[in-house]
């Protein structure tokens, strides 16, 4: 058994980190959160010249056939550095649901442009409140023509095509992908300004069916596998929460002592470790299922996403709470993490949503 | 056991409620009044013409001394007037440090020329009052204090940093502790004044909060001036004048904070697990029933302690209790109802976001309200120590001059 | 408004607190948790002549007319003390349900002799497991006789009459009272020796219905109004626990200094002490509400029975903690308290199903 | 990453569960096997036969030199025996410590005549050891220890009272760190030796806890002699052969202990809510949710640990991880299990009981699981200190003569 990355892996991850470090400051996430800009393109730009985006994409559709544990180590880095970029929309969801669900000639079409960086993409799911489940979904494509409305929609104010999940014809659910230029879209205030948010309004927009994007089935597939993929950002998220709060406590002094040798912020510091380490061990196992397409990759899946849920969530809150007064000021970066993390949680279907899903598998597992 | 008023406080309860209907709105509709980003220039407007209206009418000071415009009143009848209160629309924001802690340490400290010349003015909400305590290196560890005052003839000339100062910058006077003598262990070179806000060399800079507010302020000291005069207490107490303004502050009642148990219930009729309401859903239902109980129990503590303040006895610092439960609750409620919301959950956008946006709103505050006015870790600390007698941490400080004592990095 | 107990009730809270503490020793508890004796017959002699059992039973019912509130002083009472004794099935099951749905002549009949100790009465509910539901209730009347296996039931084994929840000809639930002499019982071994339990095996055993004990909503009754009873008990065998933790970790040292000074233990009690207030202060309020049968008298009792299950299950496991190796020896005392907590919390429907009624009626009431 | 075994480990894996097949009997059916009451004399028979033969066999001390037995083997392939041995009924509960613990320090300190006379029989489950630190003052604190030695010519005389020692009564031998130096400071006053456990003075009592086990025992000793050739290091050297001992205790691994979620997803199938399974009810199946997390995330913690063992590093601290997750999540689960079950929860008697009463059993044992070998409080300080490197708590009895330390009076 080795239940490590290899060592070309942990170079990949050494190196993503020291360029995030330098190239994705809190300055330059300021940027996106204060409004300056909508997303860091020029950091975009220099994440896809690197081959990043498609490091899970294979090399015959242009990708750098990193397989996914390449791409697991890169989302780790990303949520560590809270990346004001569309990596999860385009890398995790977009890609993934055309590579999965795609004909042949779609993921031609697709994948390399969105490997290199010259499209930007993004899952259309939500119409509005609620998890995740068909009875919500209402947006409809007839004779190839979608209508309906999408919000929020992540990173869809900046993409350039989107997956649609909608209705057909049949009042079959679906998987659609639509070129945005002319789709009418707004841009929403949300809990985490360092990321785009839209709500797109589409009008007879013409759309083209992913060839073997047909059921439910095909969408929870796309959202099991994106669940490891954001599990591995919670887990680089909730890392550098625990790494804020350590520091802090060891350089913080109260009554004379550092604020570290007090109990109730060591053993709360303890609580995050824990919380942490657990989740990145269910997210280790996701990689593999992940990269080893195992037939329990789904409950790995909902498994890491529960745990990574739970790390960051905790994790964030708590170091704000260890920072004190000035963990809940603007200034102090605290609050980036914390909105990053209901982002990250929200996203693809919030933790009762993830808890339900994995005893159901956890049921068909012991049945079968 | 007994819910119904005494004649007497039934009688002011009638008295209460009707200048409230001749004066005020009565709330309606489940908004939530959320005070985001601090009182701005119309709300100060609003709160001074609503404080002299109230003071005219008798129903400002309520437990004061007669002589101060109060009237003498059983603290009862202040719970009673807040209830009632609390059914209309009414400006609040301005005056609960400078009433509720500020002008009580002034009766207990100042001269009576001085009362003579302060009280009133700050009952009728003609002049506003802040509190200058908190400094950075301070945090939980409040008499830490660095910002000094030296004597020079008939004043002293302050100079430091004080922070989470709520609205300085609308103040026209600040009570403040000082360090005068840094040799002293920490507790023993502390003095207390009262000063001017308008005095050359005060700096005042709002604090902008992760959640968009900034009611609080930092305030810088420069070679400000102060009369001796307007020391409180002699040199050397300011720790003990201090206790009497913070013992003030456990006494004060926040708002109720949404969104509340209801406001969940309300959601989780409203949005769906698995096509159905997500209140048919078992672990929707325990959490609520959760809630609910912890909410109910500090209600009837209150309660408790009512009964305790119209007997005559103090609340003790049982009243942590409060804060302690209530901050946690609401950020968890917070972040529960955003999970029933999905990704829906994250907009804030007035037109598209559920329920006035005001769960999203509750988590970015949350955080501060576990940690301002005594962290979640020191009112645990506090109910240990002195409501069940254990013994106080170890203090590596204990008796060290304060210039001596170890400091760190931030 | 005046929230807390008249002085006259103060006075016999104290008196029944000494009272207990002098006759109700651990040595007397443990006699029961040993299997020396069934139950503290002496010491419920005692209480029985005190008139303590027919506290809130009208006086020409020959109970003492205290009301209510000095039932639940005395309830909690009988809690701090762990007390071995069928109080609880006697006075607030049992009794009250007779008193609440009996004719007057059924009234007549027995509440004297539960209030004057000369019958044990118990409450007749389960059948093996699961939470109180109507569709788990098999027992059967017909003709008046009464067939079916009840277990466990809380003091069954040394009852003389129990209510016994039953369906009868036409399928409908109804209250019972079953003379227990020459019914087939058999104690069983359970979490709390300290209490006795019963199967009892009811083969045509003659029975007579309570006059208004009609429909699951008379069962509901009885459940609501001891919910408030079990409170207190649970109130104060909490604070119970409580007082000994203090203690212990004012008096252990480690480390050359009083374990009560390290965070870890300070904030444990801190944490059960705001547990146990805001169990007590929902307690008092139903204790209100029992007194003055209020309209919101159900939602009052689940509320309590909500924090009060909370408050004891957290004080009597943390009590265990905070005392260390010496908390898990038979020896030491804590053990009876926890024992106590799961009986008590487990009685007359666990914490689920409390938090599930108090959503019902909070849904009835947001409607109404 | 990759789950297959490599060559030689597979081969291994075929050895072991060859001689497994070959020598016991395949588990069957889902009744745990629990050992609330220790190890009795039909027991100890049954483990010594099966020590003997798996010694015999090479599958015993593994890791261990050849010379005393051992087979050398990375501790991976220790992993996968024990992976094996999990899917048979065979004896366990009189070798673990002795070992585990005893004779590891025994190698690393005894000479070479001792190690000859006494590695081989405890490989062989001739000879039990037992490990003598806990006393009744101690707890926590472990270093606090009271027993004493006073050197007496060529021997040691010990009096005093050790506590919490695993299977005493059975022990032929065992090792004990005592005080030889009161006027030290706590750490530097204290020696080890080893010593036969039927020397005269030496009582042993039972101690009863209240899940009705009996593993633990008082061990009392009254002017025992031991020869100071049977002193593990230098005099006042103890602690560091402590230390020794209790690296190992971390590597250790506990049995997985019942119920598991997969024990609660059965119960909550059979139990029932409003007339529908339990596994229905999505209160119900959230806690399932996060159990089953908990569960999974500790077993790929140990992956990730057996991981770096393999590959030569030394696995650190993050190992209390999983006492500190694993017995709140049993105490959680006996109680949640039982709320189920509702009154009926409370029986235990064999024949009414759900699920062999192992919801029962686990809620009384459980308090036991949060405390020995490390408390909860004290896991979340380890992992504070030396994995977040936190500094440690303020020790006010640093330095100090051990007879000046202040005590309780528990």
């Amino acid at each position: 058994m080795n239940f490590d990355f290899s060592d070309d892996l942990k170079q990949l991850r050494d190196q993503a980190r020291r360029f995030m470090t330098e190239r994705c400051t809190p300055a330059v996430v300021r940027r996106s959160l204060d409004g300056q800009e909508t997303y860091a393109a020029d950091l975009w730009r220099e994440i896809a010249e690197m081959g990043w985006i498609g490091a899970a994409i294979p090399e015959e559709f242009g990708g750098a056939g990193l397989g996914y544990e390449g791409l697991c180590v890169l989302a780790e880095e990303m949520g560590r550095a809270v990346a004001p970029v569309p990596f999860g929309s385009t890398a995790y969801l977009a890609a993934e649901s055309i590579l999965t669900a795609g004909s042949d000639a779609q993921r031609h079409e697709y994948l390399p442009k969105l490997a290199d960086g010259s499209l930007i993409g993004c899952l259309a799911l939500s119409e509005g409140s609620g998890n995740p489940e068909p009875s919500a979904i209402h947006a409809r494509v007839v004779g190839g023509r979608l209508t309906g409305a999408k919000w929020p929609v992540a990173d869809g104010g900046i993409a350039d095509i989107a997956v649609v999940v909608a209705i057909d014809e049949h009042r079959q659910i679906g998987l659609f992908v639509a070129d945005l230029a002319g789709v009418r879209r707004r841009d929403l205030q949300t809990l985490d300004p360092t990321r785009n948010h839209a709500r797109l309004d589409f009008d007879a927009t013409p759309v083209q069916r992913l060839a073997s994007g047909g059921g439910w089935g095909s969408v929870q597939r796309v959202l099991d596998r994106a669940a490891i993929l954001f599990a591995f950002e919670q887990v680089g998220g909730a890392d550098a929460c625990l790494q804020m709060a350590r520091e802090y406590a060891q350089e913080r002094f109260a009554f004379g002592r550092p604020i570290g040798s007090f109990q109730a912020i060591k053993h709360k510091l303890a609580d995050m470790y824990v919380a942490l380490e657990l989740a990145r061990s269910n997210a280790y196992y996701g990689a593999w299922a992940l990269g080893a397409d195992a037939t329990d990759l789904a409950l790995a899946a909902a498994t890491a996403r529960v745990s990574a849920t739970e790390a960051f969530h905790l994790a964030s809150k708590e170091n704000i709470q260890t920072h004190g007064g000035v963990g809940f000021t603007w200034a102090v970066d605290c609050h980036l993490f914390y909105r990053r993390s209901k982002q990250l949680g929200l996203g693809i279907g919030s933790a009762p949503f993830w808890k339900n899903r994995l005893v159901d598998l956890l049921e068909t597992r012991n049945v079968a | 056991m007994d819910f119904n008023d005494t004649k007497e406080e039934a009688a002011f309860r009638a008295d209460a409620r009707a200048f409230l209907t001749a004066n005020a709105e009565r709330r309606a509709g489940a908004r939530p009044v959320l005070r985001q980003s601090g009182v701005d220039a119309e709300a100060v407007k609003r709160c001074k013409a609503w404080q002299a209206k109230k003071a005219e009418a008798g129903f400002a000071g309520l437990t004061w001394p007669k002589a101060f415009g109060g009237r003498e009143a059983s603290p009862i009848l202040q719970v009673i007037y807040n209830q009632e209160e609390d059914a209309f629309v009414v400006p609040r924001g301005l005056y609960e440090i400078g009433l509720g802690m500020c002008i009580p340490t002034m009766m207990a400290y100042a001269n009576p020329e001085q009362l003579d010349r302060y009280v009133k003015p700050a009952l009728r909400g003609e002049e506003v009052w802040c509190q200058l305590f908190s400094e950075p290196a301070g945090g939980s560890d409040l008499a830490a204090l660095r910002t000094k005052a030296e004597r020079d003839g008939d004043d002293w000339v302050i100079n430091g940093q004080k922070i989470w100062t709520s609205g300085a910058h609308l103040s026209d006077f600040g009570i403040i502790v000082v360090r005068t003598d840094p040799n002293k262990p920490k507790h023993e070179g502390l003095t207390f004044f009262f000063l001017d806000m308008k005095s050359p060399g005060i700096d005042i800079r709002p604090i902008h909060q992760m959640s968009g507010a900034r009611h609080f302020n930092e305030v810088f000291f420069t070679d400000v001036r102060v009369p001796d005069t307007q020391r409180l207490g002699a040199v050397g107490q300011g720790w003990k004048v201090s206790l009497t303004t913070l013992m003030n502050e456990r006494l004060a009642v926040g708002d109720v904070q949404r969104p509340e148990v209801d406001d969940l219930v309300e959601l989780a009729r409203k949005v769906r697990i698995d096509g159905k309401p997500a209140i048919q859903n078992g672990a929707v239902r325990e959490k609520i029933a959760e809630w609910h109980a912890r909410s109910q129990g500090l209600k009837f503590t209150r309660f408790r302690t009512i009964t305790a303040l119209s007997k005559g006895e103090t609340p003790g610092p049982e009243n942590s209790i409060h804060k302690l439960v209530n901050a946690s609750k609401l950020q968890d409620i917070a972040s529960y109802g955003l999970d029933l919301m999905g990704a829906g959950g994250l907009v804030v956008d007035d037109d598209l976001a559920e329920a006035y946006a005001m769960f999203q709103s509750a988590l970015l505050s949350s955080p501060s309200s576990r940690i301002a006015g005594g962290s979640d870790e020191i009112l645990r600390n506090i109910i240990a120590e002195r409501v069940l007698g254990m013994p106080s941490d170890i203090r590596v400080d204990k008796g060290k001059p304060f210039n001596q004592v170890p400091t760190g990095k931030r």
